[in-house]
Parts: structure tokens; sequence; C-alpha cells
């Protein structure tokens, strides 16, 4: 019981984790339409910013100030970059936004060098949590799903009760109308772009110094986050959650769970027949649990392909 | 002029709560041009969806030479032998002239899934649209491409691919629609000429236009057919000079 | 009319594309005036709103705005110095609520504008404060109109720009809306209504525009209209 | 055909007067690594080791009175790219193919150069491996031609298993957890065939996907559930990383053995977690202080660092092919191959950590291995952190070595 | 019109005679850019003329791959199946595997097509090293090129010839396929596949077998990497090999028949050549495509083809210095922005950051000159020189424009 226990917990604070960097994703897709490829790249940039920032500033105020940094990266490429791609329509822009990941993981890697930095959590925050069938629960995970629920809550309310986000919750549906309301949308749209690059630096901050901080980071997080966002549904910040939780939850009990095809099959008396076949039959789920993410994502394509939440294709 | 080719019987469409089509019912004659008129809104476009299979109806009949066609696809729609054009000109324009029309052409020689021969080496499919060109007098731009084209000649093209399966009955959505007056004219000679022999359902907003061209006109008004008649018996009806110049209902 | 002009049009061209939609569109809206434009559909009736508004930026011509030429300009420019514009197709945010779709109208508006606030609203349309927390996707097709009428007006525009307010609208609610736009006239806003009922428009318009394919072809007083019956059977009726 | 000769003559003539009007062609050992791409970390450290180990060479003498001429190559990161890359060095002239990192990508270079000898007899060329450690290479993929100058998963093992169990450190009760491809397969069957002979239970294996897991915690709570007190992974990179992290932020009461902890990054990020960790390679500063100092030290003053992580093995592997190349002779062609492959069979030499030669039935050198523990007294301190490694037992050549596989037949 | 075949005919010369003009090392380049080429052909049909952006070509590169190798080893390159017609089973499998795919992904369009695409080759992918019977784990699959018809395949002119051949052919048969029926109704779904509904097409129908036939040639890619590898790993089913393929023919232009074909092989190229000169060669490469993407979205080839179809009002004499000046101003920003990225790649390099810790700076060789870091020099230098390229390229386009609005 602990285990599954231990599994759903951690595997929610994967899934919130995946919240915090997919949350400004969605809200770009949702409202511009480009699937922004150097998204993971900004929760990368997030993460070198405060080890860059940390000795100077001090942990706290380096994961304050680095996604300030990154938001300021984000405006400029939606300003210089994207908007001038814009008029040659979105597959050109979403093939910008892969080059431009391309040059961000190269330029960090220049400028870091290859391997993981020395970006740690403070050892004010390395303590456990409570404990559970005898394993500590960091204090750290509960932190930064504390910063992911924050995060969930504060964009909830910026959306809902504020001027600001009612102009971008309407803009993602008719753009034009909101600009003939008096609202100046080619700013939202570059503060929306700016805030999710923000939002991702954030999650690579706080993020990075519990994993690790290396120059394929984004690579590793890149597509789970498209996943994410598909599977959730365009712009919808509720679906992104869902989205997430749920990959993240199955990604942890698959992790944890030695079942086989070939022992279902038993049931019905086919083992046999499935053991001799081997091939995918006799792959544990454990091993085929970064495969999940995909097949999640492949029956929604198929099934709802406005995403779980989302609401219009 | 007596067989009906299209019938719709009874003919609903709703959108979730709005209901858009209500009841519809509506003979068109085979080889007659009728004209589908109407205010905004009333519905006129969402009839042509109905028709040319874009949206299944909610409830009711669409006979295409007596067989049902209410629910097809518009692929199947089309291979029965019925085309429609489109208010906003809906054509290739990334491509020549010439194979907008090819491609439209193609289909009736079910050359479709043909990949071993040069389709430029199917005489008949050039020849019909070196045919269609004429009809629709655009031989000399055959080569340009279509996004090129000026607006008018691109409401021509899309009323050639319209053609171009030799369907029995047509449908035309507001081909006038964005035109000015010498253009107007000028696609109006068009349409009477290339329906010679068929059967054309249209909607048009312009009166001289529709009154010139329809043997037969239906008024459209939220969703129902409040009057059928020859333009005459049309400019004459109460009803729908209320409707169109909106006298409120006492 | 000796009000000075709030709003002049002058030769106004614009496209769709490749078609060309407005052939010089030329008139004036004096000060708390009610301007029609009349027309069959496609005449260019809606286009010369969007053209106005900045959302199918004019090809040519200028749009006088108090006396500074907007067109070109972005809308949301054109909107804060004290347009609003009505969609045809309404456009409320479906999945905001009354008031939130309300709020999204809110500008401060021109000094010298008519100022409006919500509470106002809820007097011209009871109806809409009964639903203030309803999603708009789930209004009737009268009660979006009324909330895009009091969005735009939440603006505090100088002149508004209404498209089509009554159509498919039940009688009773024609009545109501044709009676806000008198009111919100008295109230100082000067109102372009492009209308397809002849008798609201006929009666709340000061003068009327009649548009054929891209251009005035007709201007005057609805009582001058009425005395002209050629003009309605030939760019109006059947 | 005169165009083409033209050019190469021109080619050719370009190269004398480059290499400062020498009349003999220089022997051209090509270096095909992985020097970029997500992958390029390890790549370039073998390239410093290489590097080092030439530059002894040609301070030596070189090779028949001429300095080796080192090529180098960037596989891209994959087999593929490697394929073409050693295509390249060969037809450039390369006698010797060198490559380190990437067991996929050495898999495919020994296919390559085994294709190219059956191809061109009598003008064979040699790959020598520094760092691909799958049990294949040197099993059922063997051949005459390719020498792991590295120790495989067998020997890395056992060492650093007979290492924990000296020190106290290994439990009755072990995990193996490894990543699931041939090089994690290999490490934890070595587990498992140990088991009995030092008396502990592997209490459960787990094979994860490579390089794709982000949080290792339910592998931890499985580890734990298990109770198992010692971990054995083979894990490197991230992976070993995350997993040690995990471990440490759970408060898991386990010690680990691994193969790859020294690399970089790894003691720095983990910090006190790595603390009492073991990992079993092939040099260690503090053993055999002295002869190391002196290594050290030297290779400090050439690449800028003292040697860490995978650069001594291929500095060792060069120092190995250095007395081979002493015991031979050039031709008139330069190097012939086939007498490379004799002399590094006979070969020996005397590293900082003992003396290493070449197994001449498999071709897996017999090196010596330093199991060593995380600590805070090392005297060397990784990543600038306040931790080092400590050398715990120094393992000879010969008790380090592990018996031929049967799949090997040359 | 003429000119065209002349170029064409030329360039097939030239391929035929390479053997005899360049080194063995360079020929082996030219194999891959061939193989690239195909692939990016392939490609650039689902892409550029029937507007399906996938995003995971690679699995079906992959599939072509491993099944032409099994045949390999299968077949021994004898009886029904001799060596030079391997690529064969490769085209076989792809097909196959581009129906099923094709049926799935072609349900939807746009970026949810891309979407799936992209999901399908990640299980792939991902599902690979499980299936070791397959895919052979990570060592891959082995086999040999056996003789045949009497050819030795021993040899890079032997691999270069059967490479060239299929390529060719390959090329060959997609230009012919593009004239046909269904070729044509390629464009068709590109431009409005609505419409093509409405003209009683099955446009699923149709999509899918557009994206079979460009699976078909990108299985025949794949088929001949293997032979020219002698073997595969599942890394051809790493989604940088389906991005590559994306980059590749978007540089080159993926709307012009051979765009891909020459935006792949100039990117191979450059990756062949780059790759062992620079460490940051990936970066270049980055820069490179955001570049193009920005500044010509048509791609190179495109781009060009657009220039000769709409010559500028200039006159060609004009047109050509005009280009000539731009080229070479942008050279010089070149120069000047690799100067800048070489030396800051040094400078920070773990290498010089060694060297350089007890905060002394040595010099720093670079294009055969020493610099110091803590100099002004190189950095102004690199940066001067890049700002003067750039302040030269806007002034030449600044003249142009100026020149254009004259004679408007």
């Amino acid at each position: 019981m602990d285990q599954i226990l231990f599994a759903l917990l951690n595997g929610t604070i994967y899934g919130l984790l995946l919240f915090m960097v997919s949350a400004g994703l969605t809200l770009i897709f949702g409202m511009m339409g480009v699937l922004n490829f150097a998204h993971a790249s900004f929760y990368m940039l997030g993460a070198y910013f405060a080890y860059t920032l940390e000795p100077f500033v001090g942990f706290w105020f380096a994961i304050l100030l680095s996604p300030i940094v990154v938001m300021g990266l984000g405006v400029c490429v939606e300003r210089f970059i994207l908007r001038r791609v814009h008029a040659f329509g979105h597959a050109h822009e979403l093939l910008v936004t892969f080059g431009l990941a391309v040059v961000i993981a190269e330029l960090v890697k220049m400028v870091y060098g290859n391997f993981a930095v020395d970006y740690r959590v403070p050892a004010e925050l390395s303590f456990a949590a409570f404990t559970l069938s005898g394993l500590d629960y960091p204090i750290y995970r509960l932190f930064m799903g504390g910063v992911a629920v924050t995060m969930f809550i504060t964009i909830y309310l910026l959306l809902t009760r504020t001027r600001v986000g009612i102009v971008v919750r309407s803009a993602i549906y008719r753009p034009q109308t909101v600009e003939a309301l008096g609202h100046n949308v080619p700013l939202v749209f570059m503060g929306v772009f700016g805030i999710g690059a923000g939002l991702a630096g954030l999650a690579g901050a706080v993020a990075g110094a519990f994993y690790t901080t290396n120059p394929n980071m984004a690579l590793e997080l890149g597509v789970m986050v498209f996943v994410v966002v598909v599977v959730g549904g365009l712009g919808s910040m509720g679906g992104a959650m869902a989205a997430s939780l749920l990959i993240g939850i199955t990604n942890s009990l698959a992790v944890g769970s030695d079942l086989r095809a070939v022992d279902v099959l038993s049931i019905v008396g086919l083992g046999d027949w499935a053991e001799k076949s081997g091939g995918l039959l006799t792959i544990s789920m454990s091993s085929l649990a970064a495969t999940l993410p995909f097949f999640i994502m492949l029956l929604v394509l198929m099934l709802r392909p406005s995403g779980l939440m989302g609401e219009k294709e | 002029m007596t067989d009906p080719i299209l019938t719709l019987q009874n003919v609903h469409k709703s959108f979730g709560e709005a209901k858009i089509i209500q009841g519809v019912t509506l003979d068109v004659t085979a080889g007659e041009r009728h004209a589908v008129i109407g205010p905004n809104g009333a519905g006129k476009s969402t009839l042509f969806h109905l028709c040319s299979g874009q949206f299944a109806p909610t409830k009711g009949e669409i006979l295409l030479n007596g067989k049902n066609i209410a629910g097809l696809k518009p692929a199947e729609v089309n291979k029965r032998g019925l085309a429609r054009s489109f208010q906003i000109t809906n054509i290739f324009p990334g491509v020549s002239v010439f194979e907008n029309l090819r491609l439209a052409v193609m289909r009736k020689h079910n050359l479709q899934y043909v990949f071993w021969r040069s389709a430029a080496g199917v005489r008949r499919v050039n020849d019909e649209v070196d045919d269609l060109l004429t009809k629709i007098r655009l031989t000399d731009r055959a080569q340009s491409l279509a996004s090129e084209l000026s607006y008018s000649e691109q409401r021509s093209l899309e009323i050639g691919m319209t053609l171009a399966s030799d369907p029995q009955v047509i449908l035309l959505d507001e081909p006038m629609a964005g035109m000015s007056h010498e253009e107007t004219d000028y696609t109006a000679g068009l349409i009477r000429e290339i329906t010679q022999g068929r059967t054309l359902l249209i909607v048009e907003h312009d009166m001289s236009v529709v009154f010139s061209l329809a043997h037969r006109i239906s008024v459209l008004v939220y969703g129902e057919i409040i009057a059928t008649g020859t333009p005459e018996e049309i400019r004459g009806n109460a009803r729908v000079k209320e409707a169109y110049l909106g006298e409120e209902a006492a | 009319m000796s009000n000075p002009t709030i709003l002049s049009v002058e030769g106004l061209h614009a496209h769709y594309g490749k078609s060309h939609i407005l052939h010089g569109v030329t008139f004036d809206v004096a000060r708390g005036e009610v301007v029609s434009l009349l027309g069959r559909n496609g005449s260019g009736r809606s286009t010369t709103l969007k053209s106005i508004m900045g959302l199918v930026p004019p090809t040519e011509g200028h749009v006088r705005l108090d006396g500074a030429d907007v067109a070109g300009l972005r809308s949301y420019t054109i909107c804060r110095r004290g347009l609003g514009y009505v969609p045809e197709e309404r456009e409320t945010f479906h999945n905001l609520t009354v008031d939130e779709n309300l709020e999204m109208g809110r500008q401060r508006g021109p000094s010298d504008s008519a100022k409006w606030t919500v509470d106002q609203m809820f007097t011209y349309f009871p109806r809409l404060k009964e639903r203030r927390n309803t999603r708009a996707g789930s209004l009737s097709g009268g009660e979006q109109q009324m909330l895009t009428m009091c969005r735009s007006l939440l603006g505090n525009p100088l002149v508004m720009l209404i498209d089509e307010p009554t159509e498919g609208l039940a009688p009773k609610i024609v009545t109501v809306v044709g009676e806000v736009i008198e009111d919100i006239n008295k109230h100082g806003v000067s109102v372009v209504l492009v209308e397809q009922k002849l008798t609201i428009a006929m009666r709340v318009s000061h003068r009327v525009c009649v548009m054929g394919h891209g251009q005035i072809v007709f201007e005057g007083t609805p009582q001058e209209l009425n005395d002209r019956p050629e003009i309605t059977d030939e760019w109006l009726a059947v | 055909m005169a165009i083409r000769n033209l050019l190469r003559g021109t080619a050719a003539v370009a190269l004398v007067c480059c290499a400062g009007a020498a009349f003999a062609e220089p022997l051209k050992i090509g270096l095909v690594e992985t020097l970029s791409g997500p992958q390029a970390s390890t790549g370039l450290f073998y390239r410093n080791g290489v590097i080092y180990g030439i530059g002894k060479i040609n301070a030596e003498g070189g090779f028949g009175g001429e300095p080796v001429e080192l090529l180098e190559y960037d596989n891209q990161g994959g087999p593929v790219g490697a394929a073409d890359r050693v295509r390249a060095a060969i037809s450039d002239g390369a006698r010797i193919i060198i490559q380190g990192s990437s067991s996929a990508v050495a898999g495919q270079i020994t296919e390559d150069v085994r294709k190219y000898n059956l191809r061109n007899k009598g003008n064979e060329v040699l790959y020598i491996n520094v760092g691909g450690a799958a049990m294949e290479l040197t099993g059922a993929k063997c051949h005459e031609y390719h020498f792991r100058m590295t120790p495989n998963a067998d020997i890395i093992v056992n060492a650093l298993l007979d290492g924990m169990k000296e020190n106290g450190a290994l439990g009755e009760n072990v995990y193996a957890i490894n990543q699931n491809y041939s090089w994690g397969v290999d490490v934890q069957n070595s587990t498992l065939a140990s088991a009995e002979r030092l008396g502990f239970t592997v209490v459960e294996e787990t094979l994860h996907e490579v390089n794709k897991i982000q949080d290792f915690s339910p592998y931890v709570a499985r580890i734990k559930e298990s109770g198992a007190d010692t971990v054995i992974t083979g894990n490197w990179s991230n992976d070993l990383l995350l997993l040690m992290k995990s471990a440490g932020g759970a408060g898991l009461d386990a010690r680990f053995g691994t193969a790859f902890l020294d690399q970089p990054g790894n003691i720095g990020n983990a910090g006190a977690i790595a603390e009492g960790h073991f990992v079993a390679t092939s040099f260690n500063p503090e053993a055999n202080a002295e002869k190391s100092k002196a290594f050290v030290e030297d290779y400090k003053s050439v690449i800028g660092h003292y040697p860490t992580y995978v650069e001594p093995q291929g500095v060792f592997g060069m120092m190995l092919l250095k007395e081979a190349l002493k015991a031979v002779e050039p031709t008139e062609d330069g190097l012939k191959a086939a007498d490379l492959v004799v002399a590094l069979e006979n070969a020996t030499v005397e590293t900082p950590m003992g003396h290493m030669s070449m197994r001449a039935e498999d071709h897996q050198a017999r090196l010596p291995m330093v199991v060593q523990k995380v600590s805070r007294d090392a005297v060397y301190k990784a990543d600038e952190s306040e931790f080092g490694f400590v050398p715990v037992k120094l393992v000879s050549a010969e008790d380090a070595e592990q018996p031929v596989q049967d799949s090997c037949k040359m | 019109m003429n000119f065209k075949y002349i170029i064409l005919f030329a360039a097939v010369a030239l391929l035929a005679v390479l053997p005899w003009l360049v080194s063995d090392s360079l020929l082996n380049a030219a194999i891959l850019m061939l193989i690239a080429a195909l692939f990016a052909m392939a490609f650039g049909l689902l892409c550029g003329q029937a507007g399906m952006l996938s995003f995971g070509h690679a699995a079906y590169f992959g599939v072509g791959a491993f099944a032409s190798v099994h045949a390999m080893n299968a077949f021994d390159g004898e009886g029904l199946l001799p060596t030079p017609l391997l690529p064969l089973v490769g085209a076989a499998t792809g097909l196959v595997s581009g129906i099923l795919a094709g049926y799935f992904s072609t349900k939807r369009t746009g970026v949810y097509f891309s979407m799936i695409t992209l999901a399908l080759a990640e299980l792939l992918h991902a599902l690979a090293p499980h299936l070791k019977h397959v895919f052979g784990g990570e060592a891959g699959i082995s086999s040999f090129r056996m003789p045949a018809w009497g050819i030795e395949f021993g040899s890079f002119t032997d691999v270069y010839y059967l490479t060239l051949v299929w390529t060719l052919l390959s090329i060959g048969l997609l230009y012919l396929f593009s004239k046909t029926p269904l070729g044509r109704l390629a464009l068709g779904l590109r431009e409005n596949a609505h419409r093509l509904r409405f003209l009683g097409y099955n446009t699923h129908a149709l999509s899918t077998l557009i994206f079979a036939v460009s699976a078909m040639f990108a299985g025949l890619a794949g088929a001949l990497q293997s032979l020219n590898i002698e073997a595969s790993n599942y890394v051809v089913l790493e989604s940088q090999i389906s991005t590559a393929v994306v980059l590749n023919s978007f540089i080159g232009g993926v709307r012009v028949f051979l765009g891909p074909a020459i935006g792949a092989a100039v990117m191979t190229f450059f990756g062949y050549i780059s790759s062992d000169l620079t460490r940051v060669w990936l970066l270049y490469q980055g820069i490179i495509f955001v570049l193009v993407m920005m500044f010509l979205p048509r791609g190179i080839v495109g781009e060009i083809a657009e220039r000769i179809k709409n010559p500028s009002c200039d006159g060609l004499a004009q047109t050509a210095i005009t280009m000539a000046q731009r080229i070479a101003s942008l050279a010089i920003a070149a120069f000047g922005a690799v100067f800048v990225i070489e030396f800051l790649q040094r400078v920070l390099s773990t290498e010089y950051r060694a060297v350089a810790r007890d905060g002394h700076w040595p010099d720093i060789t670079l294009f055969t000159y020493d610099w110091s870091p803590v100099s002004a020099v190189p950095w102004g230098l690199g940066i001067g020189v890049f700002a003067l390229g750039i302040r030269l390229a806007i002034i030449v386009n600044r003249r142009a424009a100026a020149r254009q609005e004259a004679q408007a």
C-alpha cells in the first residue's frame, strides 16, 4: 500500500513539474498556434541562469531573478524572430523555434561545458519532510510541488480575476475582436510569450537544483512537454494540469510495475503462446514506461483531437 | 421541366440550440435555374452545405435523382452528380489555372489513384480542360498561378471547377459577391452559358442577376421557405417584401 | 445639421485578398448623429465598418475621427481614439462570463466622450444582470446581441459602429435594441448603423446612406429616401 | 585517372611540405570520437588522453623515426557517423583507429574494421578500443585487429565487489540496477555471477530505460522495499546522478558500488550524498602515489588539468601502443598491421598502477584496477568540491583478470 | 528551359565521373550526400508537394534500413536479392509501414498530423531497444555486402555508383510521380484539401497513398545507408534523424523540386567538413537554419528559383552585381561572427579554463595568429568585422530598394 502511495506521491510531484514547464507552452500554443520547440530550452536556461546567479544573490533570489531574465529573452524571441517569421506561416514559426532550440543548446554547452553543473538544493532545504515506510521524503520535492501548485493557482487567478487575464483568455479565441475592443493584442502576445518562457525558466530554476542542470535537460523534457500540451488540449490550463498529472502518475506507476503482456494473457490461458512469441509481449511495463506518454498522445489525437479539456481543434 | 432532380423534404438542421434550417421542402426541376434568396442569416449557405455533404441534416431527406444523399460525404455527393462552388473563393491558389481545372476534371475519369502515367498525357483530360478554359474564358491565363488571377477571374475559375465533373446539378454560392457592375454582368453571362442543359441552384444577393437569370426563386427566411415562384410572383409577394425591408410583424 | 463632423470617411477602398470590396466610400457623420448604411448583402456595408475600424485595413482613403486620420492604424488604437464596434457575428467571448465580457470592453475612452457604467447597461438590459455570471456561450442570440452592444459602449466611444444588431432577433427584442440605440444617441454618442430592417433604420436614423457595389449610391434623410421608391426598389428590395 | 593522380600528387606534396620536408609517410592514427552533440563530453575526455599519449609516443621518437600524426574525426555521436568517419580516416591514410565513448559506436567500428580488413588483405588497419566496454566486443564480435585497452564489465564488477567486500562495504543483500542495454546487462550478469563467490544475495535486479528517466524515486522505493543494503549499478551520466540524488534525498541507507561515479560533475553535483560510495576504475592518483604524482603533474602540464575520469585509460592504452610500436619495424608502406598485432599481443607496459599487457586470446587488456571510495580525505578533490576518491584496494592485473569468453573465436 | 537541361546534364555527368575527380574521403562524403538527398526528396514529396509536415520520417528511413540489413544477412547477396537489388527491400518495407502509419496520421491535419507522426516515430524508437531480435539492441545489426553481378561492392567507388544509380533513379521516379495524376493531386492536397473533397476525391485515401510513397522512398534511402555502412542501429530511428531531414529540406527549399535534395547535400557536406574543423558546428548549423527561416523563407534553391522566375526590374547584370555585393558583405559579417564564436569557444573551453586558472590568461591561437583574450583587440576585431559586414549588407539592400523605387 505504501508502495502505491509513494508512487502516487512521486508521480504527482513529477506531474507537477511537467505542468510547470508546460503551463507557458499551453498558453503560447493556445494563443498563437505556435508549437514552440524552444520552450524546453527556456526551462534549461532558467536552471543555468539560476546557477549563475546563485553565488551572487543566493538561492532564493536566484530562482526569482532567473525567470525574469528568461522572460526578457522570451520577449526578444517573440519580438525579433517569431513576429518576423509569422507571415510565412505556422510551419515556419515552428521550425524557427526548432532552430533556436539547437542554437540555445549549443550555446549552453559552449558557455557552461558539457557536464552537469554544480547547482544543488541549498543545505537549508535538504531535509526530510516525513518518512514513509522507512524512506525519507525530501522537503524539496514538496517545495517543487508547492511551487507548481502556487503557479497553477496564480495563473488561474490571473486568468480569471484580472483584466489582463480576461484579455488573454479571449485573445485565444477571438484575437481580432479583442483588438477592436481597444486591447493591444501584439503586446499581449509578446507578454504571454515572455511570461510563458519565464514560467518555464522558473520551473528550470527550481527543478534544476533538485534533478540536474545539464546541457541535455531541454532535450529530455522537450518532447514530454509537447505531449502534455497536446493531451491537455490547446490553451487549457486545467487540461495541462490534468495531462501532466496523468502522465506523471502513469509513468510513476509503470516504472514500479513488472507486469508484462504475457502475465495478462496467461489469465486467459494464452500465456505460453505469448511467452513463445516473445517480442513486445514479454517486455515488462517498467521498460515501456517511456513509451506510455506517446501511447496516451496517440490515443488522444485519434479519439479526441481537441485534447482532454481543449475547446477547439 | 417537370421532373424534380433535387428534392428536399422537411429538412432540419440545428447546431446545438440554434435551429438554422427548420423544415425546408423544395423541389428543383431538371434543367431549371433556381435561385435561393433571403436576408442574411436565413440559412442559405447552410442549405448548400446540407445538399453538398458538408453537414448532415438533423432531420429530413435530400433526394438527388430520387436517391437520398442526406449525410453522404462531399466526395460521394459529387460523384452522384452534384457539384458546388463556394461563397469564399475556394481554389488551389499555388498552382496554375490549368492545373486547378485538371485536378477537378481528373476525378471524372477515375484517375485519382493513377501513378503510372503522366497526367499531361491523358488527352481526354487535356481536351476537357481546354474546353472548360474556353467556356470560362480563361484560355490565355491557363499557365498563370491561380493566386495571380484577378478576383473575378478567380470566381470564374471556381465556377469552372464546379463544372469539371460534368454534374447534373450545380450549386453556386454567391458567385457575384464582391464584384463590380461590369464583372457581375460578365459572370452572369458566363453562368447562363455554362448551365445550358444542367440544373442550377444559386444563392445570390444581386437581385438584378437573380431576376434575370432564374426561372424560379425560393425565398428563405429564418430557415424556412416562405415562398417559391417565378420572378414575377416573387416580386409581387408581400411577405417577401416584408422579409426584405423588415416591416415588423404586427 | 449644424453639429461639427465627428467621423469623416473619404474615398475608402478596401480589399479582401483579391476581391476589391470598397470602391471609394465617402460619407460624414456629425456629432450626435445616427447614420444608417443600407443596402443588400454584399454591397459592402459591413466591410465599410470593418475598414473604418482597421480590421480590414483600407488600401486607400481617409478615415478622420474628430479631425485626426486613423486610417491604417491598428484597431486597438482606433478603438482607444473613440470608435466602438459591434460586429455582425456578435463575437461574444463564449468562454467568458457576461461580467467578464463587459470587462473586456471597458476603456477610458476619449476625454470628451459620454461615460458609461455597467449599472447603466443593466438598466438597459436587466436580463444581462440576471445572467451576469453565466458563460456568454450559453446566452440566447438576443442576449448576446445586448452583451456585444454593452461591451462596446463601455469603451466610452464617440462613435458606435453597429453591424446588423437586429439580425435573427425576435421582434420584441428588435424594438428594445432600437430604443437603446436611440437612447445612447441621446447621450451624445454618434452611431453608424448597418441595418437590414428598413423600418428600424428609418426610425432611428437622422440620415441614411444606401450602398451598392461598394459605393454610396444615395445619401439623404429617411424622408428623402421614402420619397424615392425607385432607390429602394433598385438597391434594397426584391 | 590522370586527374585523380594529379590531385593526389598535389595533396601529397602539400602534406609533405607541411610535415617539414620529410620523405617517408608518417604513421597516421585516426581518432574517431564523439566530439559534438549530447554525448560529446565523454568523447572529449578520451581525446585528451589520446592526445597526451600520442605526445608521449612522439617524444620517444614516434614511429620509424617520424612523429606519429593524429587525425581527429567527429563521429557525431552515433554508429552511422562513426562508420562514415572510419572510412574517411582510412582513406585519409590512417592505419590505426582509436575510439572510446559508447559501446554502440565501438560495435560499429570493430565491425567496419573487420570488414575492411577482409576486403583489403595485406593492407589491414587496427582498431584500438579505449572505452567500449561491452562484453561482446571481446566475445562474439572479437577479431584479430580489435584491441580493448579498457576493463570490461566483468573486470570492473569483480574488482569493485572484491574491494567493497574487503572493506566491509558489501552487504548481504545487493540490488542490481542498470540501464537496459548491453553494458547494463553485462554489469547485471557479472553481479549475479559473483553472488555465490562473495556470499551475497541479489535481492532484485532492475533494468531501466537509458537516459530517459527524470525521476528515480520509484526505483528508490523499490530498492528500499527489497531491503537491500548495497546497490551495484553500471549507470553513467544523468542516470547515475539522478539515482544517487534520489536515493540520498530519500535517506536510503544503502552503499553504492558504481563504475562511473568519477565522471566530472557527479561529485560536484551530488555532494555529500556520494560520500562513502564506491567506484572501480583503472587509475587513482593516490594509489602508488609517487609514480602517480609524476604522471598527473606531467599530464597537467600538457593538458591543463589532472587526469580524471576516462583520461588515464586513454593514456594507458596509448602507452601500450607505444611499447608495441617500438617493437615494430616500418616496412616500405609504413606500418604493417599484422606486425603491430603481434607486437601488441606481446607488449607489456608499466603504468603508474602496475603493469599492463594484452591477452592474445581475445585482445582484452590485462590491467590493474583501483577500487576507491568517495571521501573528504582525498588529496585530489573532484569538481572543486571537498570530496575526492580515496583508493581502498589496488587490484593487480593478474588478480583483476577474468576468463576469456567462450564466444570469442579469433 | 534548355538551360535547365544543360545544367542537369552537366550535374549528372559530373556525378558520374566524380570518383576520378575526388579523393576517397570526399567520395565517401558524396555517398552520404546522395543518401541524405534522396531521403530529403522523399520528405519533400510529403511536405513540399502534399503539405504534410512529418516529424517522424526517421521511422520509415529506419525500417527500410533494418529490412535491408536483415535481407542482406538472409540472402547473402545471392539468389532473388543480389546486393544491387537490396534497396527494393527497404522500399517495400517503407511502403508497407507508410500505408499503416499514413492511414492513422493522415486522419488529422496540420500540427496534429505532425504530432501523430512524431508520436509514432518516438514510439518505435522507444520500443526498438527492447526488440533485440529485430533491431539488434544498441550494438545494432551488422552485415556484409556480398559481391554480385561480378562486382565486388568492396570499394568506395562501387558503393558510390550503387548509391548514385539508385538515387538518380529514385529522384527521376519522384519527378515522374509528380507528373502523374496522383502526384498532381498531392498539390491539390497541399493547396486546398477541403476543395478536393467537393470535387469528389477521397482525400484520406489520397493522403495515405502519398504518405506511403514518401515512406517508400525514405525506406529506400534507409536501405542505401545500410548498404553503405553494412549495418543498422536503432539510432537511425532517433528524432535527430527526423528533424535533420526537415531542416535540410527547408534550407534547400521544400516547394521546389530539387530543393530538398540540394539542401540535404549542402548541409551534409557542411556537417562533414565543419564537424572536423570546429567543435561548435551544430551551433553554426542551428544559426544557419534560423537565418534561412527568417530571411529566405522559400529556402536557398527556392529563393534562387524565384529570382529567376521573377527577375527584378534591374536587369540581369545589375541583379548579379547586387547579389555579389550582398554575398560579399554577408561573407564579411559571417567571418566576423565566426571569429567571435570560435574565439569565445576557445576561451570558454575546459582546456583553456584549466590553464587560465591562476588569473593569468595565455594567448589563444586562432586563424594562425595569437590573441590575448583580455585585450580588446580580438573582440573588437571580430565584432567590428561583423558589424561592418552587416552595415554593408544594409547599404546594398537600401540601394537596391532605392533603384526599384525609382523604376517603379
